[in-house]
C-alpha cells in the first residue's frame, strides 16, 4: 500500500485537522464526536442542513461544508458511516431555530444511523427530517435488495438544497426539494481499478489488467458485473443509456411525519428522462482517473443525450464523490426544471465547490 | 449462573476475538461488502471495554446498556446500530437483574433480535446476522427445555450459529451492501453472520472460563 | 494500461472536444493549430495571457482560461512541448491591441518552441514577452543543467498575472509581476508511483512497494533521488525544508528587450524565504493522490512554517498541475506581499479555478 | 552524387526508421527523460512526408525546408524545434541547389549543426544529438579529405555517429530534461543522439539505394 499517510488509523483525523487549518475561514472542525461546520454556525433564521456518511469520498461531504451548501458533515471512518452521536451533537452545533434537515445515502447504515441521530435530536426537541438519496440504477430493483444506493445526486441534492435554504426554505419545503432532486436523479458508475482501504492495506478487489467493474458503487464495493476493458466511448454510451433507458422506479422509503410524529412508509417513484428534458450532467472521477479522460467521457455523454433528445443545461465534471484512488467514472443525470436551475447557480462558497462568491 | 462477571468476561473474550479476527471478518467484507467489517468490529468492542470498566459491577443491564451505547457511538455502518440495538435491547428486557436464569439468557438473545430485526427489518434468508442469531437463539431455546446445563446449552448454541453463519454461504443477500450484488452474493460467507457467530463463542468460552 | 480512453492518439483531440462541450460558456477551442481561448476573446485594452506545454497535467494549462486567469492556452501532445504555430495563432486570436504574455514552464523544448513563437509573433508586429518559471528546487544549480523546473508556480503565476492583465496593468508592468512571482516561489515534488503515458502504453519507471521518487518533476521523469517510503508527515518535512532552507539561486535567462529589439541575457536570483515572510502555501496533487491525504501534507506543512516563522496567509491545496494518474505530492511556497495577495483574491472564472465571480 | 530524390528517398526513410525505432527511442527516453521522443519523432517524419510530396520535385533546399518546417510544427518538445532548424538552415545554406557536391553535402550538416547549437546552446559532451552530430561531421569532412567516394564517406559519418551516439552513455548530461538527473543520467544512452543516428544510417541506406 502506498499512501502518503501516517499510521492508517489516524488518517481522518490528521485528514480533517489539515483540513482545518487549509480553510479555517470558511469552516471549523469538532473532534469527539466529529463533525465540520460552517465558521458562521449557526445561521439564525435559516434550515440546518447536515449530511455525512463514511470517509474517503473526498471532497464530499466535508467539502461541501460552507456559504450555500452544507451546513455541517458527519464523516465516519474510511467507508464506514458515522454514529448517531456525531450527528445529534453537529444538529445542537449548527441549528439556527429552523430545523435540520437530514441528507442521508441509502445504506443500511447510514439509514440506521441517521434515523437515530434524527430521533434523538426530536426527543430534545429539534425539527428534523432525514431524505434519502438513492440514485443508482446499477441497483436493479428495490424488492430483492436494500433498495438502490445512494451515489452522485448527493452532491447535486446538497449544492440544491444548500441554496434552497440559504433563500429561506422552510423545513417541509426543503425535504419536498430534496425528495424532488432524488426522484429526478440517475446514476451509474464503472471501476477501472480498486482502491485500497488505509486500515486494510491492500485492494479490496483484483481486476485484471483487461477487466472492469460495471455498476459499481462509491466503497469499492464489487459491481454489478465484472466485463472486458473497452474503449471510453462504449463505457460512457453503456453507463449513459443505463440512465436514460432505466424506467420507472418505485420504492417505499421511511419518512417522518411531523404531524402524526412517527415515522411513515412512503412509496415514491422516479420517472424515466424523456425526449425533450433538460438536464444536469455530472461527470465524476471515482479519484485515480485524471482529469484529461472525463471530457472525453463528456463527449460521447453529449453526443448520447443529443441523440435521445436531452438538452444538456448545466454540467459539472471532476472528482467530487470518490472512492479514495479508485480509477472510474460516474455518470448522473439529473433532470432539470427552472427551480432546479436557479437554485444550482445560485453562488457556493465551500472548499470543494464554489463559484459566484 | 450467569453474572456481571460472566457478562464482563464475555465482552473482554468478544473484544479479544475481534481483534484477533479483525482482518478474517474484513477480507469477507471485501468479497460482498465494503472491507471494513472486521475493523468497525474491533474499534467498538475496544470502546465498549472502556466504557464499561467503571461499570463492571453493577447489574447485567447496565453492563449491556453501557454496551450497546458504546457499540452504537463508534462501530458506525451497518453493524453499529444493530449490534447497538441487540444490547440496548437486551438491557431493556433485563432490568435490575444480577444473575441471569436460562430463561433470562433466552430473552437476552430473544430480545436482542427483536431489536435487530425492528431496525434493520431483515428476515432469515437475507444473508445477515439473522441467520446466524435466529437458529442460535432457537436451539439455546430447544437445548433448555431438552433439559441440558448451560454449558451444554451454550454448545448447542455454539453449534447452530455456526451451522447459521455457514447457512449464510449460498445464499443471495437481500439486506445490507451485499444485496447491490445480486446473484453474485452467493458462494461468500456473510461477515455479520460470522461475527454473530464469534459472539455466540466468546460467551460459551466466557461461561467455560468462569466454571 | 488501463484508461478510459479511446486509441492513444486520440486522447488529446477528444479530451478537447469534450472540454469545450462542457465549458462552451467559458471557453472555446481551435483546431489545426490547437488552442484553447476565452469565449469572449478578444478582450480589447487587456494584455493577453498566453500559456501552454505538454498535456497530461490538466487542469493546467486548458482549465486556466476565462476571465481572471488565461487569455489562452496551447496543448501539445501528453508531456510535449507545442509548437509555434499554436503559440502564435493564439497570439493572433486573442491580442487585444496591448500585446501577449508567454508564460512558459523552464523546459527546453517550451523555451524554444516559445522563443520562436515570440519571434514570429514580433515579426507580424505584434508585442510579445515570455518570462520563465522556473521554481523548482530539486534541481540543484543551473550551471550544469538546464536549469530549474517550472512547476507549481506556473499555477501561481496565471492567477495572478491574469488578475493584474484584468486590471489592466501593460506589457512591461505584467512582465516585471510574473518575473516577481516566478522569484518568489519555490516547489518540490514527489512520486510514489509513476504515470502511464498513453501512446506508451506502460508505466515511465517502475517503484518497489516501498520506494518513491523525491524531486520528480510534471513529466513522469525520475526524480532527483529514489528513497524508502516514509510516513507522510516525514515526507511533507523534507519537501518543505526543502523549499525553506533553498539558499538564493543564480540562473541568467534569455528575455526580450523591447527597447534594443534583441534576446538579453538577464541574471536573476530567488531570494531564500526568511522569518518573518507571509506565504502562499499550495499543496498540489501530482493526480492519482486522493483528496484525503493532501490536508495530512498540509497539516504538516502548517506546522513546519509555524516553526519557521512564515506566516501562510493563502492557501491553495488540490490536484491543479497533475502528471496524468500519477501519486504523488508537490509542495510550492510562494512569498506574498500586499500587491501579490490581492490578486490572488480577485476574482477568476475557468474551468478548473474559480471564486469570487 | 545526391539529388532531389535521394534526399526524399532519405526522408522516406528516415520516417520509416522512426516508426520501426518509436518504442526504442521512448525507453530511451523513459529513463531519463519523459518517455515521448519516439513518438514526437515519429509523428513529425510522418506530418514531414505529407508536406514534401507536393514539393518533391523542386529544389533541394525547397524540400529542406518543407520538413523543417514540417518538424517544428508537429514534433514539439526539444526535438521539434532543434531537428526543425537543422533542416531550416541546411536549406538555407543551401539555395536554389539541383545536385549536393561533397563540400554542398558537407555544408548541409554543418549549418544544420551551427542552427541546433544556435537553438539550443549544447556543447560537445552534454549528451545531447550533438555528441552524434559532431563527429558525424568531422568524419564525413575527413572522409572527403582523404579521398573517399560518397559511399564510403557515409559509411565513416555512419561509423562515428555510431560512436558519438555511444559516447552519450557514460556522459552525465548537461543540457535538456536528462540534465535535471545529474549524476544519475549517466549509464544510459541519449535518445536525441540516437535518434540523429538513425537518421545519418537512413542517409547512408538512400544513397545505397539510388546507386
Ligand atoms: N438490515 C440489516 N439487518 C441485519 N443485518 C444487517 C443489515 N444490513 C447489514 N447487516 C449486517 O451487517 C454486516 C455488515 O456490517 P458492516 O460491514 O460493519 O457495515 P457496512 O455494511 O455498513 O459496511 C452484514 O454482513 C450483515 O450481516
Ligand atoms: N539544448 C539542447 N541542445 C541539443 N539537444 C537537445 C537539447 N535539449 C534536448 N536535446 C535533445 O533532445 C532530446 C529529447 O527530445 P524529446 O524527448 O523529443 O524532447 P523533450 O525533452 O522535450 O521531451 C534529448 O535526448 C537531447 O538529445
Ligand atoms: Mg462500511
Ligand atoms: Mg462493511
Ligand atoms: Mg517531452
Ligand atoms: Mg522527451
Amino acid at each position: 500500500m502506498k499512501k502518503l499517510i501516517n499510521h492508517p488509523e489516524d488518517v481522518v483525523r490528521e485528514s480533517l485537522e489539515g483540513f482545518s487549518l487549509a480553510y479555517a475561514d470558511l469552516v471549523k472542525v469538532h473532534f469527539d464526536p466529529t463533525f465540520v461546520y460552517r465558521a458562521d454556525a449557526p445561521v439564525s433564521g435559516k434550515v440546518a442542513l447536515i449530511s455525512g456518511g463514511g470517509s474517503g469520498h473526498e471532497p464530499m461531504h466535508t467539502g461541501y461544508v460552507g456559504r450555500g451548501m452544507l451546513s455541517a458533515a458527519c464523516p465516519g471512518a474510511i467507508f464506514t458511516s458515522p454514529t448517531p452521536d456525531q450527528m445529534l451533537e453537529a444538529a445542537r452545533t449548527v441549528d439556527g431555530g429552523q430545523g435540520v434537515l437530514f441528507i442521508v445515502k441509502n445504506y443500511s447504515g447510514d439509514v440506521m444511523n441517521f434515523s437515530m441521530a434524527a430521533d434523538l435530536a426530536r426527543s430534545e426537541g429539534l425539527r428534523a427530517l432525514n431524505i434519502l438519496i438513492d440514485d443508482d440504477v446499477a441497483v436493479k430493483n428495490s424488492l430483492y435488495t436494500q433498495g438502490r444506493r445512494g451515489v452522485g445526486a448527493t452532491v447535486l441534492a446538497e449544492k440544491i438544497c444548500g441554496a434552497a435554504a440559504e433563500r429561506g426554505y422552510d423545513l417541509p419545503r426543503l425535504a419536498d426539494l430534496c425528495r424532488r432532486v432524488n426522484l429526478n436523479a440517475r446514476s451509474m458508475g464503472v471501476a477501472l481499478t480498486s482502491c485500497t482501504v488505509p486500515a486494510v492495506g491492500h485492494p479490496t478487489f483484483d481486476l485484471a489488467e483487461d477487466q472492469i467493474e460495471l455498476g459499481i458503487g462509491i466503497h469499492g464495493e464489487p459491481g454489478q458485473r465484472r466485463a472486458q476493458l473497452k474503449p471510453a466511448d462504449e463505457i460512457a454510451e453503456f453507463l449513459t443509456l443505463s440512465i436514460i433507458e432505466d424506467g420507472p422506479y418505485q420504492r417505499t422509503v421511511s419518512e417522518w411525519n411531523e404531524e402524526k410524529e412517527e415515522w411513515q412508509d412512503l412509496a415514491l417513484e422516479s420517472p424515466p428522462l424523456k425526449y425533450g428534458d433538460s438536464v444536469l450532467a455530472f461527470v465524476n472521477s471515482m479519484g485515480g482517473t485524471p482529469a484529461i479522460e472525463l471530457p472525453i467521457l463528456y463527449r460521447k455523454l453529449a453526443q448520447v443525450c443529443e441523440k435521445k433528445g436531452l438538452r444538456i443545461a448545466r454540467t459539472l465534471m471532476g472528482p467530487y464523490i470518490t472512492s479514495l484512488e479508485m480509477a472510474g467514472c460516474s455518470i448522473t443525470l439529473l433532470k432539470l426544471d427552472e427551480e432546479l436551475a436557479s437554485l444550482w447557480d445560485d453562488p457556493v462558497k465551500t472548499p470543494g465547490l464554489r463559484w459566484g462568491i | 449462573m450467569i453474572n456481571n462477571r460472566t457478562i464482563v468476561a464475555w465482552l473482554k473474550l468478544a473484544a479479544r476475538s475481534m481483534e484477533e479476527n479483525k482482518g478474517y471478518l474484513t477480507d469477507l467484507d471485501a468479497a460482498i461488502g465494503d472491507a471494513d467489517h472486521g475493523i468497525n468490529m474491533e474499534r467498538g468492542f475496544k470502546k465498549a471495554l472502556t466504557l464499561i470498566s467503571p461499570v463492571e459491577d453493577r447489574d447485567i443491564d447496565a453492563i449491556l446498556k453501557t454496551t450497546g451505547m458504546a457499540l452504537i457511538g463508534s462501530v458506525g455502518g451497518a453493524a453499529g446500530p444493530l449490534y447497538g440495538t441487540f444490547f440496548l435491547d437486551a438491557a431493556k428486557a433485563l432490568s435490575h437483574l444480577n444473575e441471569l436464569s436460562n430463561t433470562d439468557l433466552v430473552l437476552l438473545f430473544e430480545s436482542g433480535l427483536k431489536g435487530i430485526q425492528r431496525v434493520g427489518k431483515a428476515k432469515p434468508g437475507d444473508k445477515t446476522m439473522i441467520d446466524t442469531l435466529q437458529p442460535a437463539l432457537e436451539a439455546l431455546r430447544s437445548a433448555f427445555a431438552y433439559g441440558t446445563d448451560l454449558i451444554e446449552a451454550l454448545r448447542w448454541m455454539v453449534q447452530a450459529a455456526k451451522e447459521g453463519m455457514e447457512s449464510t454461504i449460498p445464499m443471495v443477500a437481500k439486506k445490507g451492501r451485499a444485496s447491490y450484488l445480486g446473484e453474485r452474493s452467493a458462494g461468500h460467507q456473510d461477515p455479520g453472520a460470522t461475527s454473530t457467530y464469534l459472539l455466540i463463542q466468546c460467551l460459551l468460552d466466557a461461561v467455560e472460563s468462569q466454571s
